[in-house]
């Protein structure tokens, strides 16, 4: 019973802080509203005994995803006025569109398949059970070759960031005077020969 | 007892929510980003049901894999994102319009 | 020792990736402005993968790593291509990227991870590694896209890639998500066969397939869902958008075969209406829209999305000869389209992309061998017999009257003949109007070769279409 | 199983209670007990004595950028260190290498990243 009613209360603030994430004018507020639709899924995921992935949730994504967000909302000098031109033009197609996948997809899920209770005998129930030791030994053993892939894909990730937006390093404005001692006076000053030439005359080109 | 299509439903939610985002904030492109991250909370929010309710792995380890990709996907969004504020000092995607036919 | 033979499967992929590996690294030593040596290597690379692939060959069918990975024929046929493919397209792009002096190592890196990303893809045997090779290969695509950051319309068209392409993923995650609460397996045979257990729930597993199909037409670019298609194509620098136009188009492929046939064969009658709807729409509106264009590659992106319409016939079809017509149909229209995007390449100079049709004029006086071979392109673009793009199209639309189809098979038709308008109008702005200016081609010896093999190659196959055909039916049977 | 958690439960709730009482508190009492006589020079921004030049808002260097990517890597990393650790007794050799080359991967990552200068601060 408790635990239908916390599984109510966060799937409601979710429901809520989702909304506002989609609605709101400033893009700092909406990763914060992002920040707690994580938060509550997590407290969900808890619920439905996924607690390795609910705290992988909380640390990877509020503790990194949403810090990056944050830092390219800070890093982009945005007019939020700008931004949200034309927000209420959209709005109505958008909610409508929203409404009737929503009915659609209802309908479909609460058919009857779907309607089920929690399983009466439940893995977690045995002794010693631990959700992160399934989940590790599935990973390990089934799923290496995907595992690896997954490493892979962050390689990709690291190798497009950088190469996106690494400038090259800005050129050093300090002094290095190991260079300044080494210099010398042919580095710097280049004596020519010239023929020398008479004298223009001004009178000339005024014509 | 919380009922499998009780999720379900919270998830489809979630997932017309972040369609819905999509279409409204065609302008802001980061908070385009963040109605993609909604919509794969949605989809995990869905495997990690069915995984609790079928009593099977499988599904969180799914789930931890979109994780995995779901981080990079955004740091890579993220990098265009800046790549694009670069060139075009604006996030704006109704001000993209230098390609028409 | 069934590890070792399990490793052997993979050797071509863990080949390519150490290789990747080792040429990222090599890369941040080289000084070389020109980046040759990486350059050399990932030639190198796709050269081995190439000979692994054909080496470890054996025609037989086999599943490694718990089953999530397969070995077919199908599979080794299509990395054989995908490498070749790949070779090719690094020929063309490093002519390019050298010519708009921007070569970067990163490119050719990010390349061979997302032809890493399309092997995976292709010998994917569970949702679990189709979504990680897709994933592998877009994410890279993303990145080529926007990797001239001096470009504002090619940071915008890598935006418009990444958030369309994203919201496709999300899609096709949400139908995984669901085939997976009714059947509890992510495991491609296994779904086929919960599928037949599960019969009573057509509605859930139609409405799960529903989500996995618009995943799929998202990534091929199948009309309604395609939007980012014209865009890409223009805003991309050329070479990346050959890449995306060549063997992302033989991953979706590969990915509709994996799930539609492999994982979800019995709702057949099903995904064959949704299908032809996308196909005539896709043959329709493509063919329709690229007349208007006076942009050579937004022309050409709307000219792939009318072929991704042919292409998805042959899956409609429902046969094996039907799918190994799509095979032919694929493997046979990304050579093509690498050809149309190389004299592209080949006319532009540097900081002038040269992708207006206007710039095509005349071109037959300046060069008359590569206005030859840019007219073998198009006739086989256009399906003119007996060029490789009509048998292309014969036997899948045999295919499909085979099957009964008759009605979408004559709306293919139809739609080819208004299709050839715009490719014929190429021919004559090539052959038949003056060239307003003629500054002479500027193309490395390289270049010039690799384009001529590329067109006498389509010639080769247009003539004897039954080899690659016989090659098509034999990895599909 | 869920019963470990209720204390978290508990103490959640009762930090949001003790959050909402005292912001509402101070809410409240400061609209009540102050004086609250706005004008539009009392509200405009103060930058010693001058007009201010420029939005509050300062943009972030990239490099901020960077490390985050950077920090979001090697945190997915650990996460799947965790169960690795944690079931390294029961996996063998096969899980143990996979792991080793899994960071084999990232670790040519990191080269690349320090070869490009991405972890340099001046």
């Amino acid at each position: 019973m408790v635990e239908l009613l916390v599984f109510y209360f966060f799937g409601a603030v979710l429901v809520i802080s989702a909304s506002m994430v989609v609605t709101i004018r400033n893009p700092v507020f909406a990763a914060l509203f992002l920040v707690l639709c994580f938060f509550s899924s997590a407290a969900i995921w808890l619920i439905l005994q996924a607690e390795f992935l609910a705290i992988a949730l909380v640390l990877v994504y509020v503790g990194a995803v949403m810090v990056l967000f944050l830092f390219v909302v800070m890093m982009l000098d945005i007019n939020i006025a700008r931004l949200r031109e034309g927000f209420v033009k959209f709005l109505p197609v958008g909610i409508i569109v929203a409404l009737l996948m929503l009915v659609a997809m209802s309908l479909v899920i609460t058919s009857g398949y779907f309607n089920r209770e929690e399983p009466a005998i439940q893995v977690s129930q045995v002794a010693g059970y631990s959700n992160t030791t399934q989940l590790g030994k599935a990973l390990f053993t089934e799923y290496l070759y995907p595992f690896e892939i997954a490493g892979v894909i962050l390689l990709v990730a690291i190798i497009a960031a950088i190469s996106l937006t690494m400038r090259k390093p800005r050129s050093n404005k300090t002094q290095q005077p190991s260079l300044q001692v080494r210099a010398s006076k042919k580095e710097r000053l280049r004596i020519i020969k010239m023929k020398a030439e008479p004298k223009q005359d001004a009178g000339g080109q005024s014509s | 007892m919380i009922v499998l299509s009780d999720v379900l439903i919270l998830a489809a939610i979630l997932f017309c929510i972040s369609v819905a985002g999509i279409f409204i904030n065609r302008k802001n492109v980061i908070i385009l980003l963040m109605c993609i991250e909604l919509m794969l909370l949605a989809v995990n929010m869905n495997f990690i049901a069915f995984s609790h309710f079928l009593q099977d792995i499988n599904g969180q380890v799914f789930v931890f894999f979109i994780l995995t990709v779901a981080a990079a996907e955004s740091a890579i969004g993220l990098a265009i994102l800046v790549v694009l504020f670069r060139n075009r000092e604006t996030i704006n995607v109704q001000d993209l319009n230098s390609m028409k036919g | 020792m069934a590890q070792i033979s399990n490793m052997m499967l993979l050797l071509p992929e863990i080949i390519l990736l150490g290789f990747a590996c080792l040429i990222l690294v090599v890369d941040t030593f080289s000084t070389d402005p020109d980046h040759r040596i990486t350059y050399v290597l990932s030639q190198l690379a796709l050269v081995i993968t190439i000979s692994l692939v054909f080496y470890l060959h054996t025609g037989a069918t086999a599943l490694a790593f718990g089953d999530v990975f397969i070995s077919d024929p199908m599979s080794s046929a299509l990395k054989a291509m995908i490498a070749l493919y790949g070779l090719v397209l690094f020929l063309y792009s490093f002519e390019y990227l050298t010519k708009q002096g921007w070569v970067k190592g990163e490119y050719f890196v990010l390349g061979l991870f997302a032809i890493l990303g399309t092997m995976v893809l292709v010998s994917a045997y569970s949702m679990i590694t189709v979504y990680l090779g897709l994933e592998l290969l877009s994410l890279s695509l993303y990145a080529m896209v926007a990797m001239n950051r001096d470009s504002a319309s090619a940071s915008e068209a890598a935006m418009k890639y990444f958030v369309l392409g994203a919201l496709a993923s999300g899609m096709l995650l949400y139908g995984i998500s669901i085939l997976y609460g009714i059947t509890g397996t992510f495991q491609l045979n296994e779904l086929n066969q919960q599928i037949l257990q599960h019969s009573e729930q057509t509605g859930l597993l139609v409405f799960a397939m529903v989500f996995i199909i618009v995943g799929i037409a998202f990534k091929l670019g199948a009309v309604p869902f395609h939007m980012w298609v014209p865009d890409v194509y223009q805003g991309a620098p050329t070479a990346v958008t050959m890449f995306v136009g060549s063997i992302p188009k033989i991953a979706a492929f590969a990915m509709a075969m994996r799930l539609l046939v492999n994982g979800l064969e019995p709702l057949m009658t099903n995904w064959q209406t949704i299908l032809i709807i996308l196909a005539v729409l896709s043959m329709g509106i493509g063919n329709i829209t690229a007349i208007a264009q006076s942009n050579i590659k937004r022309l050409l992106a709307y000219s792939t999305i009318a072929h991704i319409g042919f292409l998805l016939l042959g899956i409609i079809a429902g046969s094996q000869q039907g799918y190994a017509a799509s095979m032919f149909y694929v493997i046979t229209y990304a050579l093509m389209s690498m050809g149309a995007f190389g004299v592209v390449i080949l006319l532009s100079r540097k900081d002038f992309e040269s992708d207006l049709l206007e710039d095509l004029k005349g071109l037959s006086d300046r060069n008359p061998w590569f206005a030859f071979i840019m007219l073998i392109l198009m006739f086989s673009l256009a399906g003119v017999p007996p060029f490789v793009g009509f048998w292309a199209k014969w036997f899948v639309l045999k295919e499909l009257v085979a099957s009964g189809f008759i009605w979408v098979a004559a709306a293919a038709v139809f739609f080819a003949i208004i299709g050839a308008f715009y490719y014929l109008r190429i021919i004559k702005l090539m052959y038949f109007d003056k060239a307003d200016e003629t500054p002479a081609l500027e193309a490395t010896a390289q270049m010039q070769v690799v384009l001529s093999l590329n067109g006498i190659a389509l010639l080769i196959i247009g003539l004897s279409p039954g080899l690659l055909m016989a090659l098509c039916l034999s990895s599909l049977l | 199983m869920l019963e470990n958690y209720f204390p978290i439960l508990v103490f959640l709730s009762i930090g949001t209670a003790i959050g909402v009482v005292l912001i509402g508190l101070g809410l409240v009492l400061g609209r009540l007990l102050g004086h609250a006589r706005p004008d539009s020079e009392k509200q405009s921004p103060y930058e010693c004595g001058f007009e201010a030049f420029e939005d509050a808002r300062m943009k972030f260097d990239v490099r901020y950028y960077l490390v985050a990517i950077l920090f979001i890597i090697f945190d997915l990393e650990i996460a799947f260190l965790f169960p690795w650790a944690v079931v390294l007794d029961e996996i063998g050799m096969a899980g143990f290498w996979a792991m080793m080359i899994f960071l084999g991967v990232l670790v040519v990552g990191f080269i690349y990243e320090w070869r490009k200068g991405a972890l340099e601060w001046e």
